[in-house]
Order: structure tokens, then C-alpha cells, then sequence
């Protein structure tokens, strides 16, 4: 082959002729189940252990929030920067059904799940803008939600106070919760990766008139990812309501939550089903480090991580890796 | 008046206008079944336009596509690639951060094959362009001649009764051009039909059946490639402009 | 300065800290106490002014040698982390001071929006939670059971003082505005409420949010309401820039009221503070018979010997904060304990029986404060601040109706 | 309701939508030139209210005695920024994106600087003209019943807006009368063509962003006038009306951001006047909402800009 020599890169070989593309899913998927595995059992083991649970479900918080972003940010390229109103609703609506409807809190955080669906299919026409236009018309809707909250009547919303649940729910059962659409989220991102509509929203992400050309229905793709990432906002947004009972349209609704989900998939590569993960873990893990250490510091360092990602590792740790080593694509989802 | 008498392809009095300017004008031409057609044209003269409104990338404002006696006009590309059209890019356009395997499995996303028969599909389809010791690389790795090939491969794996090559030799060494151009004589062997722009009129005049000459917007002329070859009118339009 | 006010500040601690371990080795394990301070955000500035007071405290007691429980004196400690004014972020703090720093007792954040949140950890870990800024009802209506209000008078009450004042003065038509956060909402309805109760005509409510920088709009409607008097409630950087754009607007009101107009930093912005009715709980002229901890004249004492270079000198935050830690030390003291339920059964059977520096306290079964009023000051001009209501600590008549500021 | 309120923001809608306008136009040369999506930009406009602040508190000089010190200053301080930050972006995926996080991340740190530097309260700049206002018309019985009334503009409100309006001929004069301007114009028209006349982008590029930076604190100072305090949490809210406006008036189109601007600032006093305060301070979100989703190519603009 004469004709590929004189031309671009050296083949990998990564796996040679011949070899199969079957066993190095395997492989991915294997090592991808461990985490998963490990992960429950590190988690699940905090309250038996009397240890911090905060800090844990702010791991889990901020990894389903990650990997829910990455469904629609990551498979196809849009930049949803009011994500946060998904949460924010998820919250309000779970914060209701419990204190004004006296649904049980487990049956509250699912009804949370599907108004966000139903917010998202209101804002499905937004997905025709590209760019930069849907990025500020995402936030700007949700800062249209958040005042519309607040505007609410007092007697259903709690007002400026916002609303307080944490009564009425047990903050043991809304850890535990977290772990459950955690994992839920984890195995959607897994299932999603290696089905036929991750393949299609990867590849609209990489060129969506290509994909288009190429058969791929891009209108409807976007839709379900857009659908599937909003139902998990929205979860967590009820399940934090659930966890921590006090919240208000100022928390439920700080672009800083969608700020740190899109931060941490991309610290760990966007477009990757274990960057989102591994990414959180390393950013909690320093925020945590810093907040104790330099708290006057701590939203510089966020920036200044948010910056020297952008400009030095765009593709964040995995994807940064894979680049330089390709052979690891065999072993990262 | 027609030139073939089978066609799969039939553009009649197509328009499409950007604001005031009229990029392509009643612009009629036919694609025979199993046959290469050939569209030639200066920069500008509306060729990618024109084929862009047969994969419906944009809407003609007036005139007829039918593709197999289907009317294609307000279809969706990934309807008209559905129907059986399949297109490349005059700048290949493959999906850069997925691998080569992954490419070719994008257009056989509606098959109703497994997976592990995909699989060895789009194995097969890597190998008929000497791609497949990268099948694991990403589209990105690619040189710009390999990423010719790849859309040759990917845009196979459609099945489609006709092809729409934009360009398929600009920026690609002679030796790869050759391996091209044997990949698209063997395809037209199967039975698949092509409309092919090129700038390269050597490979035109080697590969076509007929040929449409457009400039400005309309079909100056058409015919074979002798007939073509010496019109005045080409050579007006190629050197007058 | 303010690089410089914080290092002091952390240089302050550091030196109580240590002295703090000094003791440790040969007393008693000491009382740890946590709370969480804001270094940034926008509560900052308050919460590190009540921190201060606080410290006064800490420092008056352990050199006291602690108080006294189970026949024992134990030192008292305190462990201060940061909550970057991020109500999310709260819980998280608390729970990291009582597992990980295992603090006995909890101190709350700076105000209702946080203390909200803060309340519900420490209910969850059955911890003893001493408020020192949260005023908002309604964290008195969750049915707590280990949250008391050491000096922080509920929202509700927290604003009456001025509409009295404004009532006894004639007033028969207000209009009230307020930002739409707990404390300041909480005041405006508690202010509304009491004026259509009174009589007191209420021509216009209207809230805004945070942020909200231009306020020409809202106070020319507060003008074509037809109201006598005024009072816009927000935090203070809100009122200062609301002071300024009545003058600009020349708009006149018989009287204005503005919560922090007689705050120290507020007084720096000369004739836009001027007759105002502000309210405060911190003054030369206002001197409660205390009978627990340091009067106020020792305390502004102790204040200037601890921080020589704060910014600032103390205002009614600092005041809240030192009255609910010598507030707590009577309650550890009565209960002889630091177990919650028993702390929170002697802070009620306190109620009535003490007077702080702030003045005497007096709680409701849910921790809510019901004492504690703020008086009522006017600043008459180059900055002299008078007390002019209630009538038996007034110093001064009030200037009613105030000048026109075309007449000033 | 009076006819007052409504003088007062027709009045409000002028000063404001002035400032709108010049933070627009300002956005808009980094967006248009550089397809920077600026979301420190409010942050920007902050640096220049907290120096007009530190000149004001030390020397009590009028705050616009900052002015020159703030164009210059920004301008060169732009310049480094252009050269530290935005030549790597091209190596990105997304650039357009990828800017929008980059500065989204320098925005974090600025406001943390700020609040460092200065402090996070609130702080008034104690500056005032004499006289305090200038009374235009009397209305009568304005307030009800032989209460009369004064339209009143704030003299400091007047100076920002004759000095905000100066400004802004200057630039369309720079942008459509001068060499450079023009060339500015040619780069957000068409990036990729400005190369081939042989004119250095790279150079154009960061005196563009270095110009949209000056542009930015000069708004700042005037800032300080209009609203007489500085508050390092001030920074966001900024940013999305500059957003508002550019995407109002078209991407790209300089004359249509300084009418957005001014069509803003209106929209906003008068939704004041005629909706609760809570609720008025939606209707710029919404409108924005609405002029995407129904005329993408914005209220002044002829053809989408992608």
C-alpha cells in the first residue's frame, strides 16, 4: 500500500488486522462496569460508616448533573447554558407535590423528572438556533422561569424564603436517592454511547449536515437527547430538594450549577461517557481542597480551571489522553 | 430530446435565487440509469448549488427533481439519502472524532441488520479503499486524500442507486486520483449511477456518458464528451468569463 | 484596606486560636462551637461584622476561663469555615463542622436566607443551633425543635419601630418597597401589616429584585401614590443608592425610612443619609442594666483593643452577634449541659429573665425572639444621631416633616 | 397613572438605553471581529466603574476624570488579553463556543479579583453636581390634588448622556469615515476576504479587542454617574443586556446595536412605569426570547450572521 505511506499518520495498529472490535468493546464496557460498581459501593458505604455525606452527594450531584449535560452537550454540540432551569423546575415541582399535595417525596422527584420533559419538549424549538444564539436563549429562559417563580403566589412557591421540605423528608433516603438516578444516568450514558442514536448524535455533533446526508433524522435525534438529558436535570433537581429541604429560586435557579455541570464534563472530555465522571471526581475533590485551605480564592481558581481547560486541554483529561495515546480509546467509553 | 432513455434522475426548470441573485436558472439535466454524468462549470457557474438542492440541502424555489419517479422536492436530506441518494463533500466533511469504523457505521443506521453484521459491513467497506489497518483511528487522523476515500466508502454503505461526487479529485495525488477513479468505474459496474462536478475536465472526459456544462446559472450546453470538447461555447465560457 | 482588614483579622484569630490551645493542655476539653462566616459573596461584609462580635465574646469568656459546666469550666472554641454566601453550599459546611470538626453546639450564618438552610442540618444532627441574624418568620414556623434566636428580633417585629415612630409623628400614608429576599420582605409585610392595623394608609407595595440598581422609576411611583412617608427595604448598599436617587429626583417625603441609615458605613455618604429614620440596637445613648456579659460602653472597649484596624467600627450586626454568644454561655450555664433539648428547655426558661447588651430577651416556644427592639435614630444633620423613638430612650424631637432637599 | 411617570422614562429610557447602546456596540466589535462571545464583558464594563471609583475616592476628583486614564489603560490591558487568551482558541473544536466558557472562566476570576481588591459590598461614589437636577417642565397636579410636579433630569444623568452620546458619534464616525474603522467594518463583514487586501488580522484582531475593552470601562465611568455605586456582583447582569442588545439588533451590525440599545433602555423604563418592578425586569429576557425565535437576523439586521 504504496498510497498510504507517502500520506498522514502511522496506523495505531491498536488491536492489528483482524482483531475485533467485539472484545475491545468488552473491554470498555468491563472496565466502564467496574467503576460503576466501585462507585456504588464507595457511596452506598458513607452513611453505614457515619461519614460526611455531603461532600459525597455533592459528588453524585455534580456527576449526574455532568453526565445529563453530556447527553445533549457532549453527543451533540449544543451548549445548554439555562440547563439549570430543568434542575430548578425539578426542584420546585418535587418541593410542591410533598408540602401542598402530601404526595410521598419518592413519587415527587419522578414527577419532578417528567415536567422537565415537558419543559424540554417547550423549548424543543429552540434547538433549531445553533451556536452561540441557543446558548443565550437557553439561559434566558431560565432566568424567565426562575422570575416567574418568584412571582408566584407565597402560599405555593414559600416566596423569597423559598420553599423548605426538610421536615417532611429524611436526608438519609435523599442520598441514597442521589445514587440511584446517579447510576441510572451512568448506565443511560453507557447504553446510549454504543446504541444507534449515540452513534447518530455523535456524529451530528461532528458535522450535522454531514449526518443529515449521510440518512441520520438530526431533528429527531436532538430531540431525544435533549429529552432524556432534561428528565435527569430535573431528577436531580428533586432529589437535592429532597436531600438538603431548604432551597429557593436563587439556589434552584444559579447559572453556577450549570457552569460547574458543563465544567466538570469537560474536565474530564465532553463527548466521553467517563469524562463526566472522572472529571467531577477530580474537580471535587480540589474544590473541596481549596475551599478548606484558600477560601477567599475559591471562584478564581474555578475560573482560572475553566480557562486553562479551555485553552490547554479543550478535549479535558480523557479526551486529552486518548489524543495523545490512542491506544487508550480500546479502555474509556 | 432526452439522451437516455431510462433515467433515474430528472431535474426540470430548477431556480434558486439568494436574495436577488440567481444562482442557479431553469436548469434541466437528466441522470441516466447506471450512467456517470458529468457537470462542468467555472467557480461560481451554480454547481454545488445545484447539487445541493437535489440533496435538499436547500429548498429549490421552482422547478422538478424526480428520483425514480419520486418527487424529491420538500424532502429532508436525510429522507432524500433514504430514498437512495447518497452525496460527498467538495471539502470532505467525515466525522473527525469518531473512528473510521464508526463512520461507515453512521449511514447504515436505519439498517435492519445486527450489529455485529454492521460491524463487518463497514470492515469490508474500509478494506475496498485500502482504510482498513486505521479502522480504529479517528476520521481527524486522516490525510486529506484518505478522507476522500473514507467518504467514498461511507457514502457506499447508503446502498444508493446514485451518487452525487462533488469534486472527488481536488487536492488527491495521482496516485490515490487513480485509485478513485477505479473505485467509481467499478460502482458504475455494480449499477449505481453518478452526477460528478469536478474542475479536473481530464477525469470528466475519462469517466462520463454526458455531460452539462452550466455557467451562470444555466445549462449552456450538453452532450457527450466530443461533442462537449470542441463547443465553442465551452470554450467561451471556460476562457470569455 | 480591606486586604489589610482581613489579615488582621485572620491574624486575630490565629492568636485566639492558639490561646485557645494553650488552654486545652491543662483545662478542661473545651466547648467547640462552629458556624460558618461568609469571605465572600454578598454577605460577607455582614457576616464578618457579627464574627467580630462574636470574638469579643469568645475572648471575654475564655479569659474568664470558660464556663462553668458540671461543675467544671470548659474553654470555648471556635471553629469559623466559609459558606461564600452560597445558600447550596451551607449544609454542606454545617455538616462538615459536626463531623468532621465534631463541634458541640452550632452558631448560625449571617441571615435568614442561609440560617434557613443551615437550620435544617443541625435539626437533622439533633445539634443545638444559636441564631444571631436570622429574623424571617418563617424559619420559626418549620417546628424546629433545637433553634433559638439569641437577639435577632423576628422579621415581623423587626420593622415596627419605625412605622411607630412614623405614626406617632402623624403619618397617614406610607408607601413601602422592598427587595424580595427574606429579611427585607419579611420586614415590609410585618411594617404593612401593623400600618393598616394602625390606621396608616398603605398606598403602594412593590418589591424588586436583587440587582436592581435604578430605583428613579419606583420612587417617583412611591411620589404619585400620593404616600406621606416612605420606606424602601434592602440591604444596605441598596439603600444608600436609593438615599442618593431621592435627592437626585428631589423627591420629598414628610419622612423616609431606610433600616441601615444610621450603620457607620452608611453615615460616610454625608447629606443623602440625612433625616432618615434607621434603626439600630447599638448606641452611646442606648444602655440597657445588663445582667450577662459586657455593656455596651465595655464592649466598643474590648472592640477597639481586639481590631484596631477594622474598617469599620461595630454596628448592630457586631451588637447581635456578641449579645447571642453571651446569650448561649447563659444557656449552656442554666442547662448544665450541652445537650440540645436541654439547652433549648433553659433558653425558654430564661425568656424574660435576661438582659443582654442589646437589650432584655425573650423567646417564643419556637426559638422566635420576641424582644430585643431596635430604637428608632435620625441622623439631624452632619452626621448627629439622635434616638427619637421610643419616647423613654428618645434623645432628641424628630425633624418632622423632614426639609425639602431643595431646602437643605 | 401620571403623566410624569412616563416623562421620567422617556428621560430614564434616554440615559439608560445610551448606555445599553455603547455596551452593545462594544460587545458587538468583539463578537464581529473576532467571533468572541465576551461573557466577562460586563465584568469589563466593571473594571472601568471600580477605577473611576478608586481616582474618585482618592483624589475626590469628578469621577470622569478617569476617563482617559480608563480608555488607556483598558485598551493596552485588551491588547494583552487579546495575545494571552485568544490566538489558542483556534485549536479548539468549537471556537465559538470554546471562547464563550474561556470567558465565562475570566469573568469568574475578575469578579473574584474585584471583590479581593475592593471588597464585596456595595459602595457609593459620594459624588455629586451642583446643582443635583435640572427641571425641565412642571406637570400639574401630578400627585394628585394641587400637588404639583417637576420632570427632573439628575444633572450627573445628563452629563453621562451628552458625553455617552459624543462617544458614540465618535466611533461611527471612526468606524465609517476612517481607514481603520473601515477596515474593522470589512473584517466583521467578511473575516476571511480583509486578509487577502493585505491588511495584518492578527494586529487588527487585538486592536479591535484592546478598542471593544476601552470601549467597555469608558462605559463603566460613565456608569458610575448614573448609577452612584460599585458593586462587584454587578458584572453579570451587564452582560446579558449586552447580549439583549447585540442579538436585538443583529450580530455584527453596528448601527443596529446602538438603536437595540436605545429601544432596550425604552422598553425597560416604560415596562417599570406599567408592570410591578419584580415583573418589568423580565420583559428584556422575553423580548430577547422572541426576536431569536421569530427574527433571528435581529430587529435591525438585514441577513443572518453565522
Amino acid at each position: 500500500m504504496a498510497d498510504l505511506s507517502q500520506t498522514a499518520p502511522t496506523a495505531t495498529g491498536a488491536l492489528g488486522r483482524g482483531s475485533d472490535i467485539k472484545r475491545q468493546r468488552r473491554i470498555r464496557r468491563a472496565i466502564w462496569y467496574a467503576l460503576i460498581l466501585a462507585i456504588v459501593i464507595w457511596c452506598a458505604m458513607v452513611p453505614v460508616r457515619d461519614g460526611n455525606l455531603s461532600i459525597y452527594f455533592a459528588f453524585m450531584l455534580g456527576a449526574t448533573m455532568a453526565t445529563g449535560l453530556n447527553f445533549v452537550a457532549g453527543f451533540t454540540g449544543y451548549m445548554p447554558f439555562g440547563y439549570v432551569a430543568f434542575y430548578g423546575l425539578g426542584s420546585y415541582v418535587t418541593g410542591i407535590a410533598v408540602k401542598l399535595l402530601g404526595i410521598p417525596v419518592y413519587l415527587a422527584v419522578p414527577m419532578g423528572g417528567c415536567a422537565g420533559i415537558l419543559l424540554a419538549l417547550a423549548f424543543a424549538p429552540t434547538l433549531r438556533l445553533s451556536g452561540i444564539y441557543f446558548a443565550i436563549v437557553s439561559l434566558s429562559l431560565a432566568i424567565i422561569l426562575q422570575r416567574s417563580i418568584a412571582l408566584m403566589p407565597e402560599e405555593i412557591t414559600g416566596g423569597s424564603l423559598g420553599m423548605n421540605i426538610g421536615v417532611l423528608t429524611d436526608r438519609i433516603q435523599g442520598y441514597y436517592a442521589m445514587l440511584v438516578v446517579l447510576v441510572m444516568a451512568l448506565l443511560t450514558a453507557s447504553w446510549l454511547a454504543e446504541s444507534r442514536l449515540g452513534r447518530s448524535l455523535k456524529a451530528i455533533r461532528e458535522d450535522a449536515e454531514a449526518a443529515d446526508a449521510m440518512g441520520v433524522n438530526v431533528v429527531r435525534s436532538r430531540l431525544y437527547a435533549w429529552l432524556v438529558s432534561a428528565f435527569f436535570a430535573s431528577l436531580v433537581g428533586g432529589v437535592q430538594a429532597w436531600f438538603t429541604g431548604a432551597f429557593d429560586t436563587f439556589t434552584a435557579f444559579d447559572v453556577l450549577v450549570t457552569a460547574k455541570a458543563i465544567i466538570y464534563a469537560m474536565a474530564g472530555g465532553l463527548g466521553t461517557v467517563i469524562g463526566p465522571v472522572v472529571g467531577t471526581v477530580v474537580l471535587v475533590w480540589a474544590d473541596e481542597l481549596v475551599w478548606r485551605a484558600f477560601p477567599e480564592l475559591n471562584s478564581f481558581l474555578l475560573g482560572l480551571v475553566i480557562a486553562l481547560l479551555i485553552l490547554f486541554a479543550p478535549r479535558g483529561i480523557i479526551g486529552t489522553l486518548i489524543r495523545r495515546y490512542p491506544r487508550l480509546r480500546n479502555y474509556f467509553m | 430530446m432526452s439522451w437516455t432513455s431510462d433515467p433515474i434522475l430528472v431535474v426540470d426548470g430548477l431556480v434558486k435565487r439568494f436574495g436577488g441573485n440567481v444562482a442557479v436558472n431553469q436548469a434541466t439535466l437528466e441522470v441516466g440509469r447506471g450512467t456517470i454524468v458529468g457537470l462542468i462549470g467555472i467557480n461560481g457557474a451554480g454547481k454545488s448549488t445545484l447539487m445541493n438542492c437535489i440533496a435538499g440541502m436547500y429548498r429549490a424555489d421552482e422547478g422538478r427533481v424526480e428520483f425514480d419517479g419520486q418527487n424529491l422536492i420538500g424532502l429532508t436530506p436525510h429522507e432524500i439519502a433514504a430514498a437512495g441518494i447518497g452525496r460527498t463533500f467538495q471539502v470532505p466533511r467525515t466525522f473527525e472524532r469518531l473512528t473510521l469504523i464508526d463512520n461507515l457505521m453512521i449511514p447504515m443506521l436505519n439498517r435492519p441488520e445486527s450489529e455485529d453484521e454492521l460491524i463487518a459491513l463497514a470492515e469490508a467497506g474500509l478494506a475496498e479503499v485500502n482504510l482498513h489497518d486505521l479502522k480504529m483511528n479517528n476520521g481527524e487522523e486522516l490525510s486529506g486524500g484518505q478522507q476522500k476515500l473514507l467518504e467514498l466508502a461511507r457514502v457506499m454503505m447508503l446502498e444508493p442507486k446514485l451518487i452525487l461526487l462533488d469534486e472527488p479529485f481536488a487536492g488527491v495525488n495521482p496516485t490515490l486520483c487513480t485509485l478513485i477513479t477505479d473505485k467509481i468505474l467499478q460502482m458504475k459496474e455494480a449499477g449505481i449511477s453518478f452526477l460528478l462536478v469536478s474542475h479536473d475536465l481530464t477525469s470528466i472526459y475519462r469517466l462520463s456518458d454526458h455531460i452539462y456544462v452550466l455557467n451562470q446559472g444555466e445549462v449552456i450546453c450538453e452532450g457527450g464528451v466530443d461533442d462537449i470538447r470542441d463547443d465553442p461555447k465551452v470554450v467561451e465560457a471556460y476562457l470569455g468569463g | 484596606m480591606s486586604i489589610l482588614r482581613k489579615a488582621t483579622l485572620a491574624l486575630a484569630m490565629v492568636s485566639i486560636g492558639a490561646l485557645a490551645s494553650a488552654d486545652i493542655t491543662m483545662a478542661q476539653e473545651p466547648i467547640k462551637i462552629g458556624m460558618t462566616v461568609s469571605q465572600t459573596g454578598r454577605f460577607a461584609l455582614a457576616a464578618q461584622s457579627g464574627e467580630r462580635g462574636l470574638q469579643i465574646w469568645l475572648d471575654d469568656v475564655n479569659a474568664r476561663g470558660g464556663i462553668e459546666v458540671g461543675g467544671e469550666k470548659r474553654p470555648v472554641e471556635l471553629v469559623a469555615l466559609d459558606d461564600r454566601s452560597d445558600k447550596a453550599l451551607v449544609p454542606r459546611v454545617y455538616e462538615t463542622l459536626i463531623k468532621e470538626e465534631g463541634v458541640d453546639i452550632l452558631f448560625g450564618p449571617f441571615g435568614s436566607t442561609l440560617t434557613g438552610a443551615a437550620a435544617n442540618t443541625t435539626e437533622q444532627f439533633d445539634k443545638f443551633l444559636m441564631i444571631w441574624s436570622a429574623s424571617a418568620d418563617s424559619i420559626y414556623a418549620q417546628g424546629y425543635r433545637n433553634v433559638v434566636s439569641g437577639t435577632q428580633l423576628a422579621a415581623s417585629l423587626l420593622g415596627l419601630p419605625t412605622i411607630k415612630a412614623m405614626h406617632a409623628n402623624g403619618v397617614k400614608s406610607v408607601a413601602i418597597a422592598y427587595l424580595d429576599e427574606p429579611f427585607p420582605a419579611g420586614i415590609a409585610k410585618g411594617q404593612q401589616a401593623w400600618a393598616e392595623a394602625n390606621g396608616i394608609e398603605v398606598t403602594m407595595v412593590e418589591s424588586f429584585s436583587t440587582g436592581t440598581k435604578d430605583y428613579s422609576i419606583l420612587i417617583q411611583k412611591a411620589l404619585a401614590s400620593g404616600a406621606q412617608a416612605f420606606i424602601p427595604t434592602s440591604y444596605e448598599g441598596d439603600q444608600m443608592i436609593i438615599a442618593r436617587q431621592l435627592r437626585e429626583l428631589d423627591a420629598n417625603f414628610d419622612a423616609v425610612g431606610m433600616f441601615y441609615g444610621a450603620q457607620p458605613q452608611f453615615l460616610e455618604i454625608g447629606e443623602d443619609a440625612e433625616f432618615l429614620f434607621s434603626q439600630t440596637l447599638i448606641n452611646p445613648k442606648v444602655n440597657w442594666d445588663v445582667t450577662a456579659g459586657l455593656t455596651r460602653a465595655e464592649m466598643m472597649e474590648r472592640y477597639e483593643a481586639l481590631f484596631p484596624d477594622a474598617a469599620y467600627e461595630p454596628d448592630f450586626q457586631t451588637a447581635l452577634a456578641y449579645g447571642a454568644g453571651v446569650v448561649l454561655e447563659e444557656v449552656i450555664k442554666a442547662a448544665d449541659s450541652t445537650d440540645p433539648a436541654e439547652m433549648k428547655q433553659a433558653a425558654i426558661d430564661l425568656s424574660g429573665n435576661l438582659t443582654v447588651m442589646t437589650g432584655p430577651y425573650a423567646i417564643e416556644e419556637t426559638g422566635k425572639q420576641v424582644s430585643m427592639e431596635f430604637v428608632v435614630m435620625q441622623n439631624q444633620g452632619e452626621g448627629n444621631l439622635e434616638v427619637i423613638f421610643p419616647p423613654a430612650v428618645a434623645t432628641a424631637d424628630p425633624v418632622f416633616p423632614a426639609p425639602a432637599y431643595s431646602d437643605r | 397613572m401620571s403623566s410624569i411617570l412616563l416623562y421620567n422614562a422617556l428621560i430614564g429610557g434616554l440615559v439608560f438605553g445610551a448606555i445599553y447602546a455603547l455596551i452593545g456596540a462594544s460587545l458587538n466589535v468583539m463578537m464581529g471581529v473576532l467571533r468572541v462571545v465576551n461573557f466577562a464583558h460586563g465584568e469589563f464594563v466593571l473594571i472601568g466603574s471600580f477605577l473611576a471609583y478608586s481616582v474618585f475616592s482618592l483624589t475626590g476628583l469628578n469621577p470622569l476624570a478617569a476617563l482617559p486614564v480608563v480608555a488607556i489603560a483598558m485598551f493596552f490591558g485588551g491588547v494583552a488579553a487579546y495575545y494571552l487568551l485568544i490566538p489558542r482558541l483556534r485549536y479548539s473544536d468549537d471556537a465559538e463556543t470554546s471562547s464563550f466558557l474561556l470567558m465565562f472562566g475570566v469573568s469568574l476570576m475578575l469578579v473574584s479579583s474585584i471583590t479581593w481588591i475592593y471588597g464585596a459590598d456595595i459602595r457609593p461614589v459620594n459624588f455629586s453636581f451642583d446643582p443635583v437636577n435640572i427641571a425641565l417642565l412642571t406637570v400639574e397636579d401630578a400627585y394628585g390634588k394641587g400637588r404639583d410636579g417637576k420632570v427632573l433630569v439628575p444633572t450627573a444623568r445628563l452629563v453621562a448622556l451628552v458625553i455617552n452620546l459624543a462617544i458614540i458619534a465618535a466611533m461611527t464616525w471612526f468606524i465609517y469615515r476612517t481607514l481603520p474603522g473601515k477596515a474593522l467594518r470589512g473584517a466583521i463583514m467578511n473575516r476571511d476576504a480583509i486578509q487577502v487586501v493585505g491588511i495584518d488580522i492578527d494586529r487588527l484582531s487585538a486592536n479591535a479587542f484592546g478598542l471593544a475593552a476601552a470601549l467597555a470601562g469608558v462605559t463603566g465611568v460613565i456608569l458610575t454617574l448614573v448609577i452612584p455605586s460599585v458593586d462587584p456582583n454587578g458584572g453579570a447582569p451587564l452582560t446579558l443586556f449586552a447580549f439583549i442588545v447585540i442579538v436585538l439588533g443583529g450580530l455584527g451590525h453596528p448601527i443596529g446595536a446602538l438603536l437595540a440599545g436605545m429601544l432596550f433602555g425604552m422598553v425597560e423604563q416604560f415596562s417599570n412605569v406599567l408592570l410591578p418592578q419584580s415583573a418589568a425586569q423580565m420583559v428584556g429576557f422575553v423580548m430577547l426570547v422572541a426576536v431569536v425565535m421569530f427574527k433571528p437576523e435581529g430587529l435591525f439586521g438585514r441577513k443572518v450572521m453565522r
